[in-house]
This record gives structure tokens, C-alpha cells and sequence, in this order.
């Protein structure tokens, strides 16, 4: 047939998770995207992880904004409400879905367009509220849907398909996260599902706001020679700098401390991030460190991918709010109105 | 209610002054002092604070007017001037009426070109009284606006039982203060009385305020949003909606605190602009909860894109526009009624919005609850259209009545159980009598799962680019816009005997336009008056202008957009409708509305003449 | 010039072929390839590209009219269908007219519900032709397109020369490129030639394009902004806008390098998002640059606070509005006319925007040097609404004139010689006869110097609050606005004898309702047209309209924008006016407007006929 | 007189620079806003820099946002265009202006709210063009303007007129700053215009864009007890981490090193920038090490002032676009208007 096949995200397994559902029941509806897409990839890799977690699909809501990554949220776990709003304005939105029902869990998905150019503010002040969620940006060095401008996240010198490189310094999200404080930031490679795959589950059970920076290559626009954001590329010059395992919180720890210094961090909600193959110097709670580590590597021209950095010491925005534990949208409206006694005794206030 | 034509020897009751102060000083409670013991001593009372952008040091005014008949819109003609700027000395005392009194600290002489003949001036040595008395220079500043004060409440007869009784409740906590002030109080009090003859005006008490309040529309709509149990407020603040969520703010701590957790049953967020603010606004009641946010033109303007998208995907959405003078940034103090067009069509492409148009604090809290109840009942987003003078200011208005059988209206949204029951969940059909779809709740069932977009879609949710089916979803929303008609508050409409005409306005002009036509029936000329209170229109709106050969629409803004709406929102023809548009900024005051009316209807006369 | 009504046996150039394909496939060159030879050969032709909001792999189609007498507005009926994506086949099939054909790729068999016995097929077994030619999976696919493309020069008698010229200069310096595409070409040329027979319409001839070019909307606008000498562009990617900057990029590279130094005399920044482009333009104009931004909808309704501060400071600013449907993301990859009264008062508080609507490419590139003009004179942001079938679709246009005498109208910018003649430099006063003042760049005299502010202002620019000094620049804002009306683009105005009403129309409708007038007239009813080219409207627009009994105003919006800014904005009366919607998201075609002026008239006689 | 008198910034000196202007050449209107203010010690020091440095006032253009730091341009320098914008959107339009015309020197003035939160994004991305302009944030922690509300750079901790402390981690201009790589970068206290005044002439004379952050308490809503905005809290918590001395072009240059290894940045105007009594450890060249030293002294709750980064080797906007050193909007129309032939030639693309 003369139209082309798209790959959908399915797994043979049928095998069965803690609420009895297989893989196939975390799917959505068949990608759009162009074949070889980086995003399906990291759609698949989000799929895994929330049925490997035995997320309920009906607790989950999926955020995004505008653009090819923005547009994934339909291909995965179809069973769960989905919100694909306005250009840059996600993290915005999921804070009010966040705050009305905080019972939730929240997948936003956004694209370095999204995330690093109209939407910076917004993702900047989620970072800053400690906005409970795993906010994933499928970083691609280009704007995809509108057909290839350089976006924020473009290196010096990386070219575009017409050959110009860009000049202008890049906005690399995992450093001004850490800049801005944030809690729990991660950078990873839509090519590598062994790696992203406990991060994403390690993200979905942190306190806060989790950051993922997935360089997810655009093979329509943003693959060729000459691009730093390629599959070749991120191949070649990928450093793996942590490697995780997640073990959700019934499981039993076995901390053990690795080769490289190996680290566990106890999550908020009982479960553990065990980190493997840490380097010698290298300390996942330590964000100076962190820095320091990523800029050595940075100008060495690696791009630095695994958990890179985790705190589950700072209070999330609800607890910040100090809101009940239940959803406000779930509050019964007799515990919200006063009533008509309270008000004629407030009047008198006003007089 | 006809309003005295003659003046008699003594006015009781009935006359108003106008505090020039210097912003930053302390003076509005001093000012705020001698409003509320006027309104405690039972006479209908109106103040206006006219105060500057800015936080110290620019020329701020504060404006009283006592009406024994209810007449509370903004008088022009002052009878008394407590001029204590001098940097506008100059034209606060022209705008004395003949006859009339200034009142001016004579620590300093008055320069003599300032002298008028036609007024009285009544030099008090406030400073000196002050420095004499209290040593701090914070304190002099401040309570040489208490000793005004006092001397005012000698000369026009304030109750002074009234007022100690209110300082004492101010200060029950700040036995200093309270000293102060009663020092301060009694040195202009004092003076004032040694060496000032009565005046032609003063206060006596009555008991119009049995019932009443004293409020500003923030205050009340922030009452309203607690009522309605709005439990998400997302806003950047912005003068002069900023008190909206400091109250609520206030509010939600007395009332929300879970008395077993201790948990807030809120979540208030400082968002990082306004863009961000109607984002977690939508995103809230995407979720199911109450949600608002109060802003002013500029956030209005930054908030279009997403307003579009709550309208087209039909998410509840409130939005307390306490609207300013624009354009741009304009003047951030002083009140206009110029976000209209922009509120009812916000967004590119097609949209159109509900509005709520209060005229005062009792409404704002009515309409507050109202406009939940309008946004989840059609998925859409509700503006209430509040602005600086209903906001701001302190109103009287009636006792505010809850009813404890409310019950919020919710719309349809589908739980668990009902959607066992249908065969599959279709986010956009099956529409009912107003063209409203059910919706589902993220974290209810799986069955209820959609995928909210702001691009193209059909009946069923899904994405489209199809003509058809595009066209299907909108020509539904315009259809559920028009259905709102019957759910907004409706005109309220007032006949007179052989009215020749309406007179139409909305929203904060109502007490002008009120005075303004008893003025004009006192001269012989009736007319029909209608307040409009919402838009989409209900039938009725369209039906007073129809009975009437013309109609005066009044309203502040520079581009007649009420007129604007009603011509484009109902079938009346264009000659019935004839614009007053009043909008330098300051509130409406009747004599404004009767000139106008008057010069309009002696062109009409003028043409028929010459036809 | 009427249709013909009859059909001849052999239709020549008149009929309509439409092509659905897979996007993403590399069918749009071999589309655009077919067109651009038509047009060679001398014939009134369209293209109407009717693409997904995607990049690879959703149902795309390409429309080709071919009409001797230049009727070129979008056909609904299909004489030939090119059936490429077997997703759409059932839709398309359903398409093509009785006695059509549909061409197809017969390499698989067709599902036997598809057949219709009223239309011929054509099977080509495209796929197994360039599998056995061509071994990259790619070129396969690619060369798929030029395979049908090759059938159909057959079947339609394209000019085999003029396709194999064009091949040529395309692929120029791309041996292997040409020798597959001609390849391919031929495999389909012969296939057809082999077994099929003439189809009753085909091509001939013509020297109906001698002084025609073929361009998109966009590439004009940014030709415009070229020739009118903007230095400065900022934007941010959106669809269908984004070709305008990507062609202003290329003319720049190629004309505003400079030949000494090497420097770009321009300055494109890819802002961060619309409210930065906005701003930069802003700055830019302030600054005494051309400065304009490219967008579509939701790009104007982030500019919203932006556009009113220009408004307002008086500040020249060009924003070209590529429209797309409406609203929120609504379908970017289709057309509307859905921001009319967006721009037209854009932002909060009471604003009023000169906005130019082009109906073609010609006009594009003629109207964008004249919104500089009009920015510059009238110091303030100027809208031109072209959409995505005007700016991304090619057109067939007369050949693009410049008269080398045209030099840029700058407005009142006072220089250092002239400042130093006048005593005082007052930024809003005095004003000329079109009520603007003279404004001063930065950076060349102290003299000039003075603060631009979006707050309240007076005449002098100096800060006020006060109402009086506030009203009187609002006001001549006002006049300011009305002003322009002499200056932009007259109606365009076609009278019929014994005409029986108007038809009015704006922008890309031009070409379906001049048609459609035309298919009118044949049947009896004559009809005036006018074509609205700017608002603020000149007198003749009120004039056309007071002219006729009614007036039908058509237009591609849910919500009769345009006809709601003549109500707003003209004094004609409301039963004078009624309103053709079109909104779907396809360019518009005759037979809409047609069948809709037939039934409304048709309702019209029927209420003459029962009252 | 009842109503108070403003601090006008007068200066008695009636030297003349350069130009023959003397400082009060450089002076604007009289300030309104509240007597004490930080804000007003900040265009006193402008005020010097300006005269100083010998600006010609027409050459100079004064940008700002919406607040009551967004006013002070009318304070300074009368004889220059200013442009009170919008609120948060000052970054853009200069970059607009800058565009249009680069021959001038742009100062823009704006808050920690019109900076860190409504315009948080704008500013990135000016910081990522390297504007060329002196962007001074006068940073009191509190929305000034709008009565008090915590801006984004309030410190976790510190407290509220009302005494209720903000909980959200701050944003801090400096390190945002240096974490997107910014290149010149600096810290200073309204109080200390020994400190500032070097500092904003060394901006001025920089490559590229020039943030100063600025501690400017607000008397009115946040130089209270407990407030880490106050004039106390600053003074008691300042560390100088670097002093420095503008050194014009023209003069001769003595590049010694001082004590505590002081070094000379010399820019690319060709004025120097002397930085005397820097810490052993510090090179304010080294983004690494000033963002380590940030971070350590930041830990003791220590505020570190001075010229912090400097980086002479980035090219700014106009560089990275080539264009041409006059100013756009000067260009003449001929030679930006192909003409009529080059048209006709341009149309056979088109057939
Ligand atoms: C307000 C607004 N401006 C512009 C656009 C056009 N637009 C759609 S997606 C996009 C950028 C997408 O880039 P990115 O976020 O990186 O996503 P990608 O497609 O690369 O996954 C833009 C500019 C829009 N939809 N809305
Ligand atoms: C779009 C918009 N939103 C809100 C406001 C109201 N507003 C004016 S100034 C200001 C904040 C000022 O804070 P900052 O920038 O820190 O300046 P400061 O007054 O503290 O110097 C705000 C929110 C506005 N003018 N425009
Ligand atoms: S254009 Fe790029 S980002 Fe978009 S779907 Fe295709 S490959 Fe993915
Ligand atoms: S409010 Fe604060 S920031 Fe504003 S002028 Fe007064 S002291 Fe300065
Ligand atoms: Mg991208
Ligand atoms: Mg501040």
C-alpha cells in the first residue's frame, strides 16, 4: 500500500503488572510522528516504565504543549485523561491541574522549543515551586513541527540541514536546572531505553519536580552531519555518567555500595534509586559536584547523560501549600462555603 | 426622591468634600475614619479615594459626599476642600464651589495669589500643633491627618462617639496609637471649634444604614469566590486587582483552615505572570476544581491566547477583570470600563466569552458565586467585570444574604457510575438543551479518558482537519453561547410614566445615571433607565431598547464598546442607540450624564426643527 | 466573460484535477511541477495545496484548476482524481464527479467498494514501475510522484517540452536527480500513452500569462518588506507564516549584502517567542528602523499587550497576520479569516489598528510596502492580514512593478536641523492635519530627547493622571485613526448594470465571489462587488453600501467579523447588511457563495411574498 | 511645607568631563519615588558612570519595564531617550532597538519581578544573543510597585512585612546568569557606590550584555527585620569578592598584579578593567571557579559582590549577524531597495 507505516509503540509481552495489565493496556493511539522519530522512541520507554511501576491509567494525567514532542502524549497509555494545550504553556497548566488535584500523577512532555524558548519562564518557575512531576523535554536541537529552525538548545556550531552552523550559546536545561535549584535532574538519550527507563520510573516516584532532558533526535531535520543532536552524534559522544536501578517501594534494598562509589537515595515515597557505576568523583546528591562534572565534560564536548542529580529533601508545592492530602477538587463544598452564619458574623466587620 | 432644589439655610446631610493629601503620608486613614463614622452615624455616604501610581510622595484625593437621599455617585461641586497638598493647592482650591470652605494647614502662610473672594478659608496650624505635640517625625506626618480630622469632625458635626468608639476598636491591641490618635484627634477637634463659626452644612444622624455595609468590590468578590468554594487562585498581582486575592488570601486563612488537619483547602499561587496565572487557572478546572484568577487589561491582553483555548477545548474558567485605564499600561489608578469588547471576543479566531458587568461590592459577591456556577455549567471561560471604583473604593451597599441551599452548579460532568452506564465517552457529543457536552475528570475511570486539545477537533474529541467536522464543533459553541442568555443575571430595568427615551448603562455608572435621570425628571424630562448586567444578552436587553425611539447608552470608555456590543450582539437598529461616553478616569458623576443627555437632546430637538 | 454553459465534447482548459496524497512522501514537487508547466503553457491556472499540521505520513491533497477564462478560485467538482493514499481513497473516490476519472497506482488491486460505475479508472501500477526502475527505498517513493505526474502530462496533453525545460532548470546542478525524474516521468508518459485514451478535457496553449508570474502570498509580503526597506525582522516560527521570514531570509542574503564591507544591512532575529518578537519590533521602530514581525493567530493574541503599548506611545510596528483557523491551535495548516476583529482592536483599553487585507500575492507585495508607509506615518502598528491560502499557495499575478521614483514616507521625524528651529520639543504636540505629532529618534539630539511611556501621557508627554490631559491624546489617537482613512488602499468596486444588491467581500474571497457574481449574472441576477481592501474604511466603502438596498458581506469567519466592523464602523444600517460564512478551512470556492446568495434571496422574496 | 521633600540627585561638583558636562548635565527629573529608596542611590551611581565616562547624553538610551526600579530612567540623564516599556518585556525591546540602531549605548533598568518572573524568559534569551547593553536588575526581593508581594528573588526565609517568610527557593540572577553564559556578570549594593560606580563603567565598556544585580532594599515594603533584602541584612552579610577600576581607553595602563593576585581584563574597546584585592582562588575569567565560589559563600548566607565574570571573547548580537558597524536605521534607502531591474530579473524565478 502506498501510504506509510508507522511504527506503534507495541511490546510482545503480555506479560502482566501488579494491577494485572500488560504492556499493550499503557499504549495510545498510533503515532503521527515521521518514522525514526526520537520521540516514538521515548513513548515507547515512557510505556514501559509506567506499566513496569503498575501506574493506574486512570491516575495519570499527560501534559504538553505544542510541537512533535508535544504531540506524543496521545501514543501512550490511551486509559489516562490527556491535555495537549498551547505553545510553551505546560508547566503553567499542569500547575493548576497539580494544585486542584494533587492525587495525580503528572507526565508533561515538551520539546526544547517548548521548554527553552516561550515556555522558559513557566518551566523555570515550576523548577522553582518544586512542582510535583516528571516534566520531560525531548530535546532535539530543532523546532520539528514547524520543519527545522534552530531551537535553544542548539550547540555552537552545530549545523542545519542547509549547512549554516549556529552561533549563538545553547541553553542546556540540565544546567540551568541545577542553577535554579531543582530537585531531581536527569539527561538521557532516546536511543538508550536501558538508561531511560529506570530514570523515568526513578522521576515518577521523586518528591518534586524531575526533570528529563532526553536528546531525542529529529531525522527529518536535525540528523545529519554536521548536527549535534543526531543519532550518530549522540552515539559517538554520549557519556554515561550514572547508571540507575529503581526499586519501588515494597521491594527489599540491598544498598550496596558499588565499584565507583556506587550510591542509593531513599525516595520520598519509600522506594530507592540505586545508582550504579558512579564515577570516582561523581555524587548524585552533591550539585556542586554535579556542576563541577558537567562542565568538565561539557567543554571536553560530551553530552553527559544518566541521573545526574537528586534531592528529596525539599517540600513539593502542595507541601509547601500545606494542602490537604486529598485533591481540593475533591473537597466537599460544605468544607468550603462558610455558610450563611459565618457571613452575617464577618459583616460586622464592615460596618 | 427628587433631589432639593433650593438650598436651604443649614444643609443637613447633603454636601461633599474633598481631601487633597500627599500620597504616602497616612492620610487615608484619617479619610477612611471620617467616612466610616459618617456611614455609623446612619447617613448614606459615598468616598472616592483618587490616588496616584505610585507610593509616596505624589498628590493623592479623597472625595466625601453625604446624601441624605441616597445619591452617592461622585459629586463635582465640593463644598468643603481640606487642602493639605501644597504642590496642588493651586487647583484643589479652584475647585471649591462659591461659597464654599478650604480647609489648610496655616502652620505655613498661604501664598496670597491663591486667595479667592468667594470662599471661606479656615487655617488650622496643623503642623505646628503636631510638632508641638509629638516628637517622632513619622508620627508628625501622620497625625497632622488625624487632627484634620478632628477639626473636621467639629465643624461638620461627626459624632464623636462614633469616632472614639472606632479608634478604640482600630487600636484595641496598640494602646500607644490609640493615645496618639486621640491627642491628635482632640487638638484640630479643639481648635477647629475655637475658632470656626458652624458651617452651612453638617451631619445629623439617621438610620438609612440599619442594613448596610461598607465594602469595596475586591473585598466582596473575594467573598464571593470563597462562597462558591473556589479552591484554586492563581493571579500576578496588579493594582487594582491585587486586593481581590489579598483578601481571599485573608479569607481562606479564617475559613479554609481544616480545623482536624490544619491543612488550607486552597492553594493560592503567586504565578510568574499573567500568562501563567489563566494557565493554572485552566489547567484547575481542567481538573474539576473552582478556579479564578483577578487581573486588569494588561493581564487581560496577555492572557487572550489562552483564554481561546479554554473556550475551544471548553474548559470552566473565571476571570475577575478589575479593569483601569488603557491603553497599555495607561493609568494604573483610575477606574474605566474599557476591557469590554476585548473581554466578550478575547483570542484569535472566533470566541465569544460570557461577561458579568456588577455595579457594586453586593453584586460582586452575587455575581463571584455566579460566575463558577455560568463556567461549569457552559465549560467556558466567565469574565467578571469589576473595575477600580467598584474595586477599590469602600461602598454601602445592603447586608450581603448567603443562602445556605446553594449548591454549587457543577454542569455535567460524568462519574464513574454514569459512565458505566453509556456504551463510550465522546468528549463533544451528546450535547444537551444548551449545547453543553459532558465532560469526564482526570482520576475518575479509564472509560472517561479524552485527550483535551486547543486544534482541531469533532464531536467525538478527535483531532480533525476536516471541514465538517470542525464546523460542527463551532457553530455548537456559538449556539452554547447564546443558550448562557437565559442563566446571566438579567437587566434590571426601571420605568417612569411618559419616558421619552431609555437610558442605558452597566456596571459601576449605575448610581450616576440613577441621579442623573431624577435630575432630568425633575426637569421635565423621563426616561426609562436599564442596567445590563451580563453578556451574552438576555432577550429583555434587547427588548427595552426596542421599546424606545432611541436610547442613551452611558458608559466609561473612550469607544462606546457597550454600544458596540449591543449593536453587534442584538437585532436593535443602529439610529436607536446614541453614546455617552464618560472616560478620564475618575468615577461617573450625574451631572456628567444630564449635560450630555441635555446637549444631545437639544441636537435631536434642533434637527427635527430643521427636517 | 461567462462560463460557458454548455459542455463541449472536449473540455480544453476547464476542468479541475485534484491529487491526495501521503504527506511527507516528496509529492508536493511533483504537484508543483504539473502546475508550473500549465501555467508555461500560457493558461489561467490554480494550486490549492490542502496540507496536514504534520510532518510525514497524514492525508494530503493538491487541487489544480485550469480555466481558460480565469476563473481560478477552488473548484468543488474533481474531473480527475489522483488517488495516492489508499487511507483517503474512499473519501476521494466519493469526490470525483460523474463521468470523471480517477487515477490510481494499480500496482495493488482496488477494493471492490470502491468502485463507481459513473467514473473511470485509471490504474497505473506506479509502485511496481519504480520498484523495478529504481533500488533506494527513497527514490521509490519519490519517484512514485513524477511516475503519476508523467501519466497524467499523457492523458492531459501537458507540453512535454515545458516539463522537460522545467526538470531542467531545477535540477540543474543535479545530474542524478534529472536523469530519475526523467525516468520516471516517462515510465508513467508511456504507460498512459499506452493504455489509455484521450480524456473528454485537456490542455491546450495558451498566452494568457505573458505578463504573469507564479508566487505564493508570502514570498511576496517578504519581497514587499524588501523593497520597502525594512532592516529589522523578528519572529517567531509559526505556520502558515513561517515562509514569510524564510523568504525575507534569502532576499536578504542576496540583496543586502553589502558589496563593500560584506555586511548584512538587516537584522532577522528568531525571537524567543511573540511577545519578544513584538517587542523587538517595537524597539526597532522606535529606534527609526522598518522593522515587521511575521505571525498567524495565536502569535497576535500573545502581541495583544505589546500592540497597544505601540498604539498608544505611537510607535510604528508592521505585523504580517498570515491567518489559519481558529480557535487556540485550531487547524494550522487551514485558512481563515478569523482575525479581523482581533487585530482591528487589539489589546485592552479602547484601541483601533489600521489593518490592509490583500487578495493575492500581487497585493501582498504592494500592500507590505504600504503598511511601512502607514506605520511610519501614522506611528502606529499596522496589520496585514493575508491567510494561509494567500500566503502559501501559488498564484498566478501580473508581474510585480516597481517604480524606482517610490521613496520611503517616513512620517514627522523631526532631525537635528529642524530641532534646532523650534523652540521646544514636544513629543505629542503640535499636531498636522492627519493629527500626528512629530516624533525624534534617539541619538541625534539632546534636544529630542523625551520619555516613551505606555502610561498615562499628555500632549507634552509628560506623565499625567489627570483626565483632561489623558482625554486629549486618546482623543486624537481617535481622529488619528480616522485619518488613515485616506491613505490606505480604496475599495476595489465593480458596478453591473441594473445591479439588484452588493456582494462585498475581503482578501483571498476575491477570486470564488467575482466568479460567483459572474455565475450569477448569467442566470439573471446582477449584483455590484466591492472588495474591502483596508480598514480604517474610506468613505467609499459606506458609500458602495448605502448605495444598494443589502449587501451581502462574505467572508471566511464563524462570526461575520468583517460585517461587524462595518456595522462598528461605518454609519450604514444593519437590514442593509447580511452575512455569507465560510469557515470550514478550504479557500473558498463560487459555488459556496452562489448557492448561498440564491437561497438567502430566495428566503428574502419568500418574506416579501407573505408580508 | 506639608507635602516631602524627594531626594533629587544633586551633586555639587561642578566639574566638567570630557564632553564639558558636568555631573548635573547627566541628572534627570526629580525622583517620586519613596525617600530612602535604593533605587535612587542606583541612578546616582549611573548618573556618575555616565558623567565619568564621558557619555554623550543623546547617544545614550534608557530602557526599562513596568516598576518602580522601571521609573528611575527619568531620574537620569535628561537628555537621552527613554522608554518605559512593559512589564517583563524590556530585554526584548531593547534587543529591538539595539537592532535597529547599535551606535548608541543602552542602559536598561528593571526589577527583580519585571526581570526574574514576568520577563525571566526574555532576558535568557538577551543574555544568549549577548546583547550588547548594561542591564542593572534593582533587586529588592519585593514587588515594589504593587505593594510588597515577594518577588522571585526572595530568600527562602526571609520574611514579609507581615512576617510571613517565603518558602520557594530564590532565583538568583547571578548564577542563572553564569549557568547560560553570560558574560559579564556582577553584584552590588545601592549602598555602596564605590563598589557600583566602577562596576557600571566597566559595563558600559563591554563587549556583550552586562548584568548588575543590584541589592536596592525597598524602605517601604522590605527593609524590615528579618527581610534578606534590607539595608541592615545587606550590610551586615556583603562580602566583596572583587573591586575593581575602570580604566578608560585612552590611559596608560599599569596591569599590575595586586596582592591578593589581582588581574586586568582588558576589554575589547580597549579600556581595562583592574580588578584589585581579588581572592587568592579567584579569576573572575574562570566561570567554574566564580560559580564554586559563589556556591560556597552563598552556603554561609554570605551576599558576594563585585565584578564577578568578565569575558571579553564572545562576539554580541550584531557581531554574531554581521551587520554593519553604522546603525540599521541610518542605512539609506537606496541601498537597501533593489529597484525596479533587479525586480524584473528576480520575476523569471517566478515563471
Ligand atoms: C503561540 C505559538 N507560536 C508558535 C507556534 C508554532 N509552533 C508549533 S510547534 C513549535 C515549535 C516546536 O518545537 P519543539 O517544542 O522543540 O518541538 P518539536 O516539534 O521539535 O518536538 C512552534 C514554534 C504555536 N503553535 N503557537
Ligand atoms: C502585565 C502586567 N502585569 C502586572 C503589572 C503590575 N506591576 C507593575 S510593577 C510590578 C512589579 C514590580 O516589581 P519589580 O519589577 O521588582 O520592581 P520594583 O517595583 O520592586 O522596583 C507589577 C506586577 C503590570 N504593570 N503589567
Ligand atoms: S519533524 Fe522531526 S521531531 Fe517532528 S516527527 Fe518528524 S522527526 Fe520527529
Ligand atoms: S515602594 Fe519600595 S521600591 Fe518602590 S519606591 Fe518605595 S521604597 Fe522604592
Ligand atoms: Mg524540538
Ligand atoms: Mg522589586
Amino acid at each position: 500500500m502506498p501510504s506509510i507505516a508507522k511504527p506503534t509503540a507495541i511490546h510482545p509481552s503480555l506479560h502482566r503488572n501488579e494491577l494485572g495489565l500488560t504492556i499493550r493496556d499503557y499504549e495510545g493511539s498510533m503515532s503521527t510522528l515521521c518514522a525514526g522519530c526520537g520521540h516514538d522512541s521515548i513513548t515507547a520507554a515512557i510505556i514501559r516504565a509506567c506499566w513496569e511501576i503498575s501506574l493506574a491509567p486512570h491516575m495519570l494525567a499527560k501534559m504538553s504543549g505544542i510541537g512533535c514532542s508535544s504531540k506524543t502524549p496521545t501514543y501512550f497509555v490511551s486509559g489516562a485523561h490527556g491535555f495537549n494545550s498551547a505553545h510553551g504553556r505546560m508547566a503553567a497548566i499542569a500547575t493548576g491541574a497539580s494544585a486542584a488535584n494533587r492525587e495525580l500523577t503528572y507526565i508533561g512532555v515538551s520539546g526544547d522549543g517548548d521548554s527553552l524558548s516561550i515556555g522558559l519562564g513557566h518551566m523555570c518557575h515550576a523548577i522553582r515551586r518544586n512542582l510535583k512531576m516528571l516534566y520531560i523535554i525531548e530535546n532535539n536541537g530543532v523546532y520539528g513541527l514547524t520543519k527545522g529552525q534552530f531551537s535553544a538548545s542548539a550547540d555552537v556550531g552545530s549545523k542545519s540541514k542547509k549547512g549554516e552552523p549556529n552561533r549563538m550559546a545553547p541553553i542546556d536545561s540540565v544546567a540551568l536546572a541545577l542553577s535554579l535549584g531543582a530537585t531531581f535532574v536527569a539527561r538521557s538519550f532516546s536511543g538508550d531505553k536501558e538508561q531511560l527507563v529506570p530514570i523515568l520510573k526513578a522521576a515518577l516516584s521523586h518528591r518534586g519536580f524531575a526533570l528529563v532532558d532526553v536528546v531525542s533526535p529529529c531525522v527529518t531535520f536535525n540528523d545529519h552531519a554536521g548536527s549535534t543532536k543526531s543519532y550518530l552524534y549522540t552515539r559517538n559522544n554520549m557519556l554515561k555518567a550514572t547508571e540507575t536501578d529503581f526499586v519501588p517501594p515494597a521491594s527489599e534494598i540491598l544498598a550496596t555500595i558499588g565499584r565507583n562509589g556506587a550510591v542509593s537515595v531513599a525516595m520520598h515515597d519509600g522506594s530507592v534509586v540505586r545508582f550504579k557505576g558512579v564515577p570516582p568523583d561523581y555524587d548524585p546528591t552533591d550539585r556542586e559536584k554535579v556542576l563541577d562534572y558537567l562542565s568538565e565534560h561539557h567543554g571536553k564536548g560530551e553530552v553527559v547523560t544518566g541521573l545526574l542529580y537528586i534531592d528529596e529533601s525539599v517540600p513539593d508545592m502542595h507541601e509547601l501549600n500545606n494542602t490537604p492530602a486529598q485533591a481540593l477538587a475533591k473537597i466537599s463544598f460544605e468544607k468550603l462555603c462558610p455558610g450563611s452564619a459565618a457571613l452575617d458574623a464577618l459583616q460586622e466587620d464592615f460596618r | 426622591m427628587l433631589r432639593a432644589g433650593v438650598e436651604k439655610a443649614v444643609r443637613v446631610n447633603d454636601f461633599a468634600i474633598k481631601l487633597a493629601n500627599v500620597n504616602g503620608t497616612g492620610s487615608a486613614s484619617a479619610n477612611g475614619l471620617l467616612m466610616q463614622a459618617i456611614f455609623r452615624m446612619g447617613i448614606p455616604v459615598s468616598g472616592k479615594n483618587l490616588f496616584p501610581s505610585n507610593i509616596q510622595g505624589l498628590p493623592t484625593w479623597y472625595e466625601i459626599r453625604v446624601n441624605k437621599d441616597g445619591y452617592t455617585a461622585r459629586a463635582l461641586d465640593y463644598d468643603l476642600m481640606v487642602a493639605m497638598n501644597s504642590q496642588t493647592y493651586e487647583r484643589d482650591i479652584r475647585e471649591v464651589r462659591q461659597g464654599g470652605y478650604v480647609l489648610y494647614d496655616s502652620t505655613w502662610p498661604l501664598d496670597p495669589h491663591l486667595h479667592r473672594e468667594d470662599v471661606t478659608f479656615l487655617g488650622v496650624p496643623l503642623a505646628a500643633m503636631c510638632n508641638a505635640n509629638f516628637r517622632e517625625s513619622r508620627e508628625r506626618i501622620l497625625m497632622k491627618n488625624i487632627a484634620y480630622a478632628g477639626a473636621l469632625i467639629a465643624v461638620l458635626d461627626v459624632d464623636m462617639g462614633v469616632v472614639e468608639q472606632l479608634l478604640d476598636e482600630k487600636f484595641a491591641r496598640k494602646k500607644a496609637l490609640r493615645e496618639s490618635n486621640h491627642k491628635a484627634l482632640h487638638l484640630g477637634f479643639d481648635y477647629a471649634r475655637q475658632h470656626f463659626d458652624p458651617l452651612p452644612f453638617r451631619l445629623e444622624k439617621m438610620d438609612a444604614n440599619r442594613d448596610k455595609i461598607l465594602i469595596d468590590g475586591n473585598t466582596a468578590t473575594a467573598l464571593g469566590c470563597l462562597y462558591a468554594g473556589a479552591t484554586v487562585a492563581a493571579w500576578y498581582p496588579i493594582t487594582p486587582s491585587t486586593s481581590v486575592m489579598d483578601a481571599f488570601t485573608d479569607f481562606c486563612k479564617k475559613y479554609r483552615k481544616d480545623p482536624e488537619t490544619g491543612a488550607m483547602n486552597c492553594c493560592i499561587i503567586q504565578a510568574e505572570d499573567e500568562l501563567a496565572a489563566i494557565g493554572m487557572v485552566i489547567g484547575a478546572g481542567w481538573n474539576g476544581a473552582r478556579a479564578f484568577t483577578s487581573t486588569s487589561g494588561p493581564g487581560i491582553s496577555l492572557m487572550n491566547e489562552l483564554l481561546g483555548l479554554a473556550y475551544y477545548a471548553e474548559i470552566p474558567a473565571v476571570v475577575m477583570d478589575i479593569q483601569r485605564v488603557g491603553p497599555s499600561t495607561g493609568m494604573p489608578t483610575r477606574t474605566q470600563q474599557g476591557d469590554l469588547l476585548e473581554c466578550a471576543y478575547a483570542s484569535h479566531g472566533d470566541t465569544k466569552h460570557i461577561c458579568l458587568y456588577p455595579a457594586n461590592p453586593a453584586e460582586c459577591f452575587e455575581f463571584a458565586v455566579k460566575s463558577f456556577d455560568l463556567a461549569e455549567r457552559f465549560q467556558t471561560p466567565v469574565f467578571l467585570l469589576s473595575d477600580l471604583d467598584i474595586g477599590m473604593n469602600d461602598w454601602v451597599v445592603p447586608r450581603l444574604k448567603w443562602d445556605d441551599s446553594y449548591r454549587p452548579d457543577r454542569g455535567r460532568v460524568l462519574d464513574a457510575a454514569q459512565l458505566e452506564q453509556i456504551q463510550k465517552f465522546f468528549r463533544y457529543s451528546p450535547e444537551d438543551e444548551n449545547f453543553v457536552a459532558a465532560r469526564t475528570l482526570p482520576g475518575v475511570s479509564s472509560k472517561g479518558a479524552y485527550f483535551t486539545r486547543g486544534s482541531g477537533h469533532s464531536r467525538t474529541g478527535a483531532y480533525t482537519e476536516m471541514p465538517d467536522e470542525y464546523q460542527e464543533v463551532v457553530d455548537r459553541l456559538l449556539r452554547k453561547h447564546r443558550a448562557a442568555a437565559k442563566f446571566v443575571p438579567a437587566p434590571v430595568i426601571e420605568r417612569r410614566s411618559r419616558a421619552q427615551f431609555g437610558v442605558v448603562t452597566l456596571g459601576g455608572c449605575d448610581a450616576a445615571v440613577r441621579e442623573a435621570l431624577d435630575v432630568l425628571q425633575s426637569r421635565g424630562i423621563a426616561a426609562d433607565f436599564m442596567r445590563i448586567r451580563a453578556f451574552p444578552f438576555p432577550e429583555s436587553v434587547e427588548q427595552f431598547l426596542n421599546d424606545h425611539e432611541f436610547n442613551f447608552i452611558v458608559e466609561q470608555n473612550r469607544d462606546a464598546q457597550m454600544k458596540s456590543l449591543l449593536l453587534l450582539e442584538t437585532g436593535v437598529a443602529k439610529d436607536k442607540l446614541r453614546s455617552i461616553c464618560v472616560y478620564g478616569g475618575f468615577p461617573l458623576s450625574a451631572r456628567r450624564v444630564t449635560d450630555r443627555i441635555t446637549s444631545q437632546l437639544g441636537e435631536l430637538t434642533e434637527r427635527a426643527v430643521h427636517s
